[in-house]
């Protein structure tokens, strides 16, 4: 036991421990202040939090666990991409291969669970949230970047769907998709955009609506692929990051974690 | 054992399952059911609307069946009040709720639909949901107690307690990231995620459905055209929303739960997210078989069972029906009632702005008070549509195909 | 029922603690966690490794059919493989060898010279002898040769590229490494 | 350290950290599930089991190779090695000074070659600073050229200097060598007394997996990327690819990764092994195989045998696929690598799991066997080490488009890329089957778009002269029950069937009104054939006798096509029993039964058809035979025998008022009100309601699909398209309610519905109307697809036809038959097919059905195989388009039929031939005139060899009509040779005679040059015979010829080759050079050929009465 107690001591004294955590064992409350305060990850807490805030009864942990399945998403993510080609051509049949041969391509399965879980944990979070009326003042601004959240997180979740290039996802996106046919005025199919026209020609058509915007096609194919994969990877991830970190600055200026003003 | 999945597979039905829904919820909000006491007067006229279904089950069978859940339920209600947020009951609650769903797995159409990889989520969805709607309601229920009787909600009572982060929001979150992992390994190691054949833009799976998520839109479809239930509904939640926290000034309930002082935005807010939204993607996952054709629970997913769909127009209802002549040429005189229609919906604001809503009126401004209405008149507008269809099988209330504009 | 004040509740809940962690006892629970969940991060992150090697390769095929020896002509370095398997065939009076088409300094494709009777890679000067020997420039090795053999069904040469021979190891004179005439 | 500060906690430091330690664990605890379930895979085990069944096998050799014999070589030459050591130990000195020259003598080599090296590539640097030095105009040009020229001198000293130095080195080395000589000799016989078990050794160590063994370590999870030997096997298929919805993937086929020996001989079934070890030992025995190559295919037939006496049978992922040498092996034409495996088997490609992979039962039992375990296990983890107890982890997968064909079903893969053959090499069952299909006339009523079965005729009659053929009240028969009257006929019944009587699956009343429906139906459809029909009158026949017209029946040919009795003997029983059409040839049961024809028709119409069956319809595939007046009067007699009377007395109610009124309305009512319909039949007489509901129901059955009908030209066929009807998605078959239930067939078995397209095919076939069980359906909506009666092995061959036509498509170089001329031969093929050639003849080896008819085998129709080397083309044209043109052998009572060929039809079969022949189809050959000389010695030869004794060489004067030799013993009688010039190649002639055997096995022509065992080369009869005295006459003949060189005439009897080419010229100088060509008709001058006679006047009038009686009704037939 003492030389176990003494390891734990010679590592925690030696000069690489304490070059990377400053502080030591944060056991004293100025440690435990520099602990959060010196730590980037960490800061963004403040020091001292209210005692609800901690309570999983009362916060059930939702946003966490939302904004962890977003990293957890993250990570399974960028693995997929090691074998995934946005292509019809391999789509389906790296998909296929991931269940098939790949090593460890059960991270597929965590990725859509994931995604799947994120979506229940992101409207159980904002349930929450209003359920303790936290959306009330002060807190309404950062109320709507949660709802603009919620919106990318299905956004990200509808644009995943279509990557296998499967039945399940091309018809589900054929589905989904086929209601920017109907945005009035603007899709092919929307009240009014049949008064759109230019002389005798009409100017919404299937060619150039809403829809033909969102999938680069008159229907779904290889462009809708491409373009669903870039929006999956690129553009939705880096909106939602960006809206997150300002999620997280206003919950701290805002209050703190929800409570009672 | 067969006439109960009988008995679930006719409840399940939209139109009766829905209603019911319906309006159990205006029970439990408008009663105040929480204060552990059904008012006499609405005891009565939910004892009276059962056994009116239960009357009329004579004529129209499945009736039958919404009178005796009215009672059952209500009967259960009344046994339960106030207990109903006892730590014991909503445990047992839970298990019989579990052991429900279990005995339902043993049926082999059951499993098939609630098995299936990519509705896991959504069966565990489900008992999240009823977790954590029993959790809310019971802070709400202890701190509204509380403050019956003067005191304050508890969240209060320790907000100027402050805690380190380090160790004790550290540790926690760190302990709930752990679990979570655990949770997401063990999900993919059970549950394969599914894979169909290639994409075949010729042939449509039966049924064709969106992701689970968005089944809630596709069940509008059922009922509004796609620019509607597609596009502006859409808009409108997202808008209705955002709007929340501006049209709310109520100022109490802020950070802590409570239900008495924040009655009508918890009722709205849960019609809207539980009923209109959750439920809606259930029975959009679950009892949506082939063809878009209801499906029991218990029932197998024929894609041969036909079901008569027919559809009028208002406009066919009235002029042909009841009027006994042949539509009008001109869609504006054609279309008189459903513009009537629509319009003396939307004239309800300004009328009851002046009418026995002027309290609310003067107290939220004008601003307020019409974007919170016409926002709750087109939330409403789902479920008045849905019985509508089912009463009369109204198609349109307005159907301008003119303009492609059909209500 | 009698619902417990949430205060009540709450400060029952409540547990102050002082001095939890004493210095007088090993934290054997708090260790234990530490390592279990170093190991855990640590395999997850082998898993993380090991993602990164395919189970299964989708490059050209190691392993033809060249034909028949008849098909070459003695003394000539044949480079009809080159651009689909990287393969020269080699055919002297009494053995066929085949060559891997990689320079072994630094991986480039030399250059098989017929004037000056060697190869030569354009990289960087190596030059290798027709047996694929290097004699100039700055590579450390001579070519490697592929597992050649007779296929005895139908007489062709096949080579299979998945075995390759190190003239430095003493691995040419391997049976595998050549096809005797 | 400091004391800790006391602070306020939430939740209890100590549990958290219980919770911390627990959850640790927790995670530690999936981290290895989620390595342990990537780790195990399905596959692996598959791998691993073969692997210790290979070590097995490895450790029994290296036991036999290791026997004590060797051993005590070993010992022996161990010994030897002692003794040369302590030999070379005694002159080690000696040794040593010898291994000190030679290393010195290397260290001047090694100089030597580096100075070589350096100077090598200094000079040529030098040569290019020269030549840039010339092209550059330097001044120094002149001096680097003489540098250089230095430098090369220089180089060739050090050249001379290097070989020498060479030379001293190799001797120097020699010397040592021959100290070591004996150690190194007795090494190398050691290393040779090894090798074979050095070499199993080697193996045993790849598929080695004791714990802790290389493969072992390096086949555990995360280190199992290194050197794998538990691996994926995949072939990647560019150019086979996959069509996925409009786009191409490369195929990936993974399937070696279980069927591990799938290419390696040695591990076949035992069935597999005792079919291959008697095809090889049958090579052997007829020196089918090099020499080089016995001892190897010896080898190989030990080791056959070892597998059919090994105690168990090698059990399925671990066999070897049968014929490696027609698929898989490296040398086959469908090698694995070029090939994969679900190109023809289909399944999915990538699939790694059994349950994937798309394996499709044959049998109730084998799924059953098969997914039993499934639900125990998972699926996840197939442990258990026990063949019969593993999880197979099969359940129907819904989403793999192309699941394998089952057993019983395999060659229907063969269609996709044979499909423009008629034939498929080695594929017996494929072309046997799509034979099948065509006898059938599947394609009539069900369109299959592809070229087997494209530009077929319709299978069945003309019907627009029955009434001239038959009564009412036989068609009337005939169509409730075919099989009532001839058990063969190809004829499906369509009436009375399974959904609409069987009181099994029929409530009675339902079931009486289906009999009444039904039998207004067939009035109708007999109405409206017998109202539309032409009315000729056809002549009499002459008095007939029916003896001789049997005998006629039996000798012409007849017989080819027709079968003439119903009543067979059982092969099991023993017991004389209906025929079935598999008791006779596929070739015999072309034309119809003659049992019962007397019953069906009269004596005209026989007489007629007999005469010229063209006269009645001109499509007609039956021949004439050329009959005389007299002989068709037999022949009709004959057949006017043929009687069935009891056919003709079952009883025929007239057609229900009621049920012809409702079932015409119930058409009617699809134009009209009720109303108008009820008034357009009561305005229809009840003949007419009749031909109305006869032309609906005509309509409905699809009878026009195979006969020709008035009133239904150019109209589609009635059954669902074929051509892609593989590819369809099981779901899309309805199997009503009886997805994997049972019937009882028609000998009281149970058959299975499983649910997979080959089951539901095959039960379709079987009981068309099976799939209308339980089902409530309107009498019109009743499924209609006539029962064919066919035996389950027919039902088989069509269900695999049916299951091979999909869509995918493979690349046109992967595509059999499509060059020129393969074309050309196909489409004659095509041709022999659609006329029945084989009948009579054998073509490609196949065919000559009538030979069970015939005694002596001396008077078969001739063997076509080798038609196309054999006959000028010329001859060959104008013999198909008209025979009588010339007489082969006027003793054989078999005639060649005249066809009536179209110029075009006749052209593609002489192509055929041609090509088939591999020959020019036309060639100046029969201008060729030999010299003199050769004809003389041909002629000593020819009577040398005898060949007199049946060839006859009298000129023929008229090649219609040779005259037959007057002997008794016409079975030995061969062609007259003076019609060789018209009829045969040039170039076949002494090829034939040279090798009789090898073109037409059992031929009667003897060969005269039999071959050498040893060499091959043909021996000739007359080397030694020349000498003996009984040749010296011919000798002294031919001596002559020879210049008197008595060296060169034993030469030339000696060779085969010329002997052969002398009596070619000899028979082609003897022959005839004229003969009649066909005329455009086809027909021999003297043949007139009988035409009906259309009655003068009544007969048209009548026929307009008829139609202004039927106008009213017009209205509402077939132009609406």
């Amino acid at each position: 036991m003492a030389n176990l107690r003494g390891l734990q001591e010679g590592i925690v004294n030696s000069q690489i421990w304490k070059s990377v955590f400053r502080v030591g064992i944060p056991n004293t409350n100025r440690k435990r202040v520099l602990a959060v305060l010196g730590s980037l990850i960490l800061h963004l807490h403040p020091v001292k939090v209210r005692r609800s805030g901690v309570r999983m009864s009362y916060t059930w942990c939702m946003g966490g666990t939302s904004f962890f399945l977003f990293l957890v998403e993250t990570v399974t993510g960028l693995l997929l991409m090691f074998y995934y080609r946005p292509t019809i051509e391999y789509a389906f049949t790296d998909i296929m291969d991931l269940r098939e041969q790949a090593p460890f391509g059960i991270m597929r399965e965590m990725h859509r669970w994931g995604a799947h879980a994120m979506v229940i944990a992101v409207w159980l979070h904002m349930f929450r949230v209003f359920m303790t009326g936290s959306y009330k003042p002060p807190r309404e601004f950062n109320w709507n970047v949660g709802v603009i959240l919620l919106v990318l997180t299905l956004l990200l979740s509808f644009t995943g769907y279509l990557l296998p290039w499967d039945q399940l996802a091309i018809w589900a996106i054929t589905v989904g998709s086929s209601m920017a046919r109907a945005s009035p005025g603007a899709g092919n199919e929307g009240p009014m955009s049949g008064l759109v026209k230019l002389g005798d020609i009409r100017l919404i058509h299937a060619g150039d609506d809403a829809r033909f915007a969102l999938i680069g096609g008159r229907s779904i194919g290889a462009a809708t692929l491409l373009r669903f994969y870039v929006l999956h990877c690129v553009v939705i991830p880096l909106a939602a990051g960006f809206l997150m970190a300002i999620h997280f600055w206003r919950v701290r200026k805002d209050g703190g974690i929800s409570g009672p003003l | 054992m067969t006439f109960i999945k009988d008995f679930i597979n006719v409840l399940s039905a939209g139109s009766i399952s829905f209603t019911l829904l319906t309006s159990i919820f205006a029970l439990i909000v408008y009663f105040n059911l929480l204060g552990g006491r059904i008012k006499a007067v609405g005891g009565m006229a939910f004892i009276g609307l059962g056994v009116f279904m239960l009357l009329m089950g004579i004529f129209v069978p499945p009736l039958l069946y919404l009178g005796i859940a009215y009672l059952l339920i209500l009967f259960a209600l009344a046994r339960l009040g106030g207990r109903l947020w006892d730590t014991k009951v909503g445990l047992r609650l839970f298990v019989i709720g579990g052991l429900a769903f279990g005995l339902s797995m043993l049926d082999p159409n059951f499993f098939l639909i609630a098995a299936k990889p990519d509705n896991v989520p959504i069966v565990a969805m489900i008992f999240l949901l009823g977790f954590f709607t029993w959790v809310a309601l019971r802070k709400a229920y202890l701190n509204d107690t509380q403050i019956a009787v003067g005191g304050i909600p508890w969240e209060k009572t320790e907000s100027d307690e402050k805690l380190f982060t380090w160790p004790d929001l550290v540790y926690t979150e760190l302990l709930c990231m752990i679990l979570l992992t655990i949770v997401m390994i063990v999900w993919s190691v059970v549950l394969r995620a599914p894979l169909e054949e290639a994409a075949n833009p010729t042939s449509s799976p039966n049924p064709a459905k969106a992701p689970w998520y968005f089944l809630g839109l596709q069940e509008m479809l059922v009922y509004f055209d796609p620019w509607l239930a597609g596009v502006v509904l859409p808009t409108l939640i997202i808008v209705g929303l955002m709007a929340i926290p501006y049209i709310d000034t109520n100022p109490k309930g802020n950070g802590y739960y409570s239900f008495r002082e924040r009655k009508w935005e918890i009722g709205v807010f849960l019609y809207g997210f539980l009923v209109l939204w959750s439920f809606l993607i259930i029975t959009g996952t679950f009892l949506r078989g082939p063809n878009w054709n209801f499906f029991g629970p218990f029932e197998f997913w024929d894609p041969n069972k036909l079901v008569p769909l027919v559809n009028v127009d208002l406009s066919e209802l009235m002029w042909v029906k009841v009027l006994g002549t042949s539509l009008p040429k001109l869609w504006i005189i054609r279309e008189i009632f459903g513009l009537g229609l629509i319009g003396a919906y939307l004239g309800l604001p300004p009328v009851m702005a002046a009418g026995p809503f002027r309290r609310f009126y003067n107290k939220m401004g004008a601003a307020r008070y019409y974007v919170g209405a016409y926002l709750f008149l087109i939330m409403m507008s789902l479920p008045i549509k849905m019985v509508l269809r089912w009463l009369f099988n109204l198609k349109y209330i307005l159907h301008i195909q003119e303009i492609f504009f059909n209500v | 029922m009698v619902p417990k004040t949430p205060l009540a509740g709450s400060a029952a809940a409540e547990i102050r603690e002082q001095g939890e962690i004493s210095r007088r006892s090993f934290p054997v629970v708090l260790t234990t966690a530490w390592v279990a969940l170093a190991a855990a991060l640590g395999g997850l992150s082998a898993v993380l490794l090991r993602f990164l090697f395919p189970n299964v390769l989708f490059e050209p095929v190691q392993k033809f059919k060249a034909g028949l020896p008849s098909d070459y002509s003695v003394g000539e370095v044949d480079e009809r493989w080159k651009d689909k398997y990287g393969i020269w065939i080699v055919r002297t009076e009494e053995i066929v060898y085949a060559l891997i088409t990689v320079c072994t300094h630094l991986g480039c494709t030399p250059n098989w010279l017929p004037t000056q009777n060697k190869f030569k890679c354009p990289c960087h000067g190596s030059g290798y002898y027709k047996s694929g020997i290097n004699f100039e420039g700055p590579t450390p090795r001579p070519l490697e040769r592929a597992k050649i053999f007779i296929d005895i069904a139908d007489g062709q040469i096949v080579v299979d590229k998945s075995k390759q021979f190190h003239q430095e190891r003493g691995e040419w004179t391997d049976p595998e490494a050549f096809i005797k005439l | 350290m400091k004391p800790q500060e006391p602070i306020p906690h939430n939740y209890s430091i100590r549990r958290l950290n219980w919770i911390f330690a627990l959850s640790s664990l927790g995670l530690l605890v999936v981290t290895g599930l989620i390595v342990g379930y990537d780790y195990i895979r399905g596959w692996k085990w598959f791998q691993l089991e073969f692997m210790r069944m290979q070590r097995e096998r490895i450790v029994q050799e290296v036991q036999l190779a290791s026997s004590a014999e060797n051993k005590q070589l070993l010992a022996n030459l161990d010994e030897q090695t002692r003794r040369n050591s302590l030999e070379l130990a005694a002159h080690r000195d000696q040794y040593l000074s010898a291994q000190k020259a030679f290393d010195a003598m290397e260290g001047d080599h090694y100089r030597a070659d580096q100075d070589y090296r350096f100077a090598k590539a200094n000079l040529d640097a030098q040569r290019y600073i020269a030549e840039v030095s010339i092209v550059q105009h330097r001044s120094d040009a002149a001096q680097q050229q003489t540098e250089y020229e230095r430098q090369t001198k220089h180089l060739a000293d050090l050249q001379v200097r290097l070989q020498e130095v060479t030379r001293q080195r190799d001797a120097a080395k020699a010397n040592v060598d021959q100290w070591l000589k004996k150690i190194k000799d007795a090494e190398d016989k050691r290393k040779e007394l090894t090798a074979s078990v050095d070499l199993l050794d080697k193996q045993l160590n790849l598929v080695d997996m004791d714990r802790f063994s290389t493969n072992w370590i390096l086949s555990q999870p995360m280190l199992d990327f290194v050197n794998p030997v538990i691996k994926i096997d995949q072939v990647v298929l560019n150019d086979l690819s996959i069509d996925m919805n409009y786009m191409n993937v490369p195929r990936v086929d993974r399937c070696q990764t279980c069927h591990r020996a799938i290419d390696t001989p040695g591990w076949e079934s035992k069935t597999e092994a005792a079919r291959l070890s008697q095809e090889l030992q049958q090579k052997l025995d007829a020196y089918d195989i090099p020499q080089e190559k016995r001892k190897e295919t010896e080898g190989r037939i030990a080791e056959l045998k070892r597998i059919q006496d090994a105690p168990s049978d090698i059990l399925n992922p671990w066999r070897t696929h049968p014929k490696l040498d027609l698929f898989v092996g490296s040398a086959s034409v469908h090698p694995l690598l070029e090939y994969g495996c679900t190109v023809c088997h289909r399944g999915q490609d990538r699939a790694t799991e059994f349950g994937r992979a798309g394996h499709t039962p044959a049998s109730p039992r084998m799924e059953h066997r098969w997914a039993e375990r499934t639900m125990l296990t998972g699926g996840f983890f197939p442990l258990p080490r026990d063949f019969e107890k593993r999880n197979w982890g099969y359940e129907e997968n819904e989403f793999v488009e192309t699941p394998m064909y089952p057993r019983h079903y395999y060659e229907a893969g063969c269609i996709k890329c044979h499909s423009g053959q008629m034939s498929v090499d080695r594929g017996d069952d494929i072309t046997k089957a799509t034979q099948t299909v065509e006898l059938y006339g599947c394609y009539a009523c069900h369109k299959i778009n592809n070229w087997r079965f494209s530009d077929l005729r319709k299978p069945g009659p003309d019907l627009g002269g029955i009434a001239e053929k038959t009564t009412p009240e036989w068609a009337f028969r005939w169509i409730s029950e075919p099989h009532d009257f001839r058990s063969t006929t190809r004829m499906p019944s369509f009436f009375y069937q399974r959904n609409m009587v069987d009181p099994s699956v029929v409530p009675p009343q339902e079931r009486a009104h289906n009999i009444k429906l039904q039998e207004a139906e067939i009035h109708a459809i007999v109405s409206y054939l017998f109202d539309k029909s032409t009315h000729r009158s056809w002549s009499p026949p002459g008095a007939g006798d029916a003896a001789r017209g049997k005998q006629i029946v039996g000798s012409v040919g007849c017989l080819g096509c027709h079968v003439d009795t119903e009543q067979v003997k059982d092969e099991k029983t023993g017991r004389i029993r209906l025929a079935k059409r598999e008791d006779f040839p596929l070739e015999r049961n072309y034309g119809f039964n003659f049992t019962g024809v007397g019953t069906k028709t009269n004596a005209a119409w026989i007489y007629n058809w007999i005469k010229n069956p063209k006269a009645y319809y001109t499509d007609a595939p039956m021949p004439s035979l050329r009959l005389t007046d007299q002989e068709a009067s037999d022949v009709t007699a004959y057949l006017l025998t043929m009687q069935k009377p009891g056919f003709m007395n079952t009883p025929i109610r007239p057609p229900d008022a009621q049920a012809v009124h409702d079932l015409a309305k119930g058409y009617l009512i699809n134009t009209l009100s009720d109303r108008d319909a009820e008034l357009r039949l009561r305005s229809m007489s009840g003949h007419d309601q009749l031909v109305y509901l006869g032309h609906r129901s005509i309509e409905k059955y699809g009878c026009y699909s195979c006969h020709n009908i008035k009133g239904f030209e150019g109209l589609k066929p009635v059954g669902t398209e074929l051509t892609v009807e593989g590819s369809k998605a099981l779901h899309l078959f309805d199997f009503g309610f009886m997805n994997d239930q049972q019937w009882k067939n028609e000998d009281g078995a149970t058959e299975h519905v499983i649910h997979t397209v080959p089951s539901w095919v095959y039960n379709k076939l079987r009981n068309p109307r099976i799939y209308d069980d339980r089902r409530t359906k309107v009498y019109n909506d009743k499924l209609k697809m006539p029962n064919f009666h066919l035996t389950p092995e027919e039902a088989r061959r069509i269900a695999m036809v049916v299951v091979g036509l999909t869509k995918e498509k493979v690349a046109e170089n992967r595509m059999a038959g499509l060059d020129a001329r393969t074309r050309f031969i196909e489409e004659g093929r095509k041709r022999v097919s659609q006329h029945n050639c084989r009948a009579c003849h054998v073509v490609d080896g196949r065919g000559r059905a009538i030979a069970s008819t015939i005694a002596d085998a001396n008077f078969f129709p001739p063997d076509l195989s080798p038609e196309g080397a054999r006959a000028q083309s010329p001859f060959l044209f104008n013999f198909l388009k008209d025979p009588t043109v010339m007489k082969i052998r006027p003793w054989v009572s078999v005639r060649m039929p005249t066809f009536h060929f179209s110029d075009e039809e006749t052209n593609t079969l002489v192509t055929f031939f041609a090509q088939e022949g591999q020959r020019s189809q036309f060639d100046t050959a029969r201008n060729v005139n030999p010299t003199a000389q050769n004809v003389m010695i041909g002629k000593q030869v020819f009577t040398m060899l005898r060949c007199g004794q049946c060839h006859v060489t009298t000129p023929v004067q008229n090649p219609e009509n040779p005259p037959v030799p007057n002997t008794a013993e016409t079975a030995s009688l061969a062609p007259n040779l003076t019609l060789a010039r018209l009829r045969l190649r040039h170039d076949w002639i002494s090829d034939w005679i040279r090798r009789p055997n090898e073109m037409i096995p059992g031929t009667r022509m003897p060969a005269n040059f039999p071959r050498d065992a040893a060499t091959g080369g043909f021996q000739s009869p007359l080397a030694m015979a020349i000498d003996t005295p009984q040749f010296a006459q011919y000798k002294a003949t031919l001596l002559p010829l020879f210049k008197g060189d008595e060296k060169e005439l034993k030469r030339t009897m000696s060779d085969a080759v010329a002997l052969t080419d002398y009596l070619r010229d000899y028979i082609w100088s003897i022959g005839i050079i004229q003969m009649r060509t066909a005329s455009p008709d086809g027909q021999a001058p003297s043949m007139a050929m009988p035409q009906p006679s259309l009655p003068p006047v009544a007969a048209p009038a009548a026929k307009s009465t008829r139609n202004q009686r039927g106008a009213p009704a017009a209205g509402s037939g077939p132009g609406r």
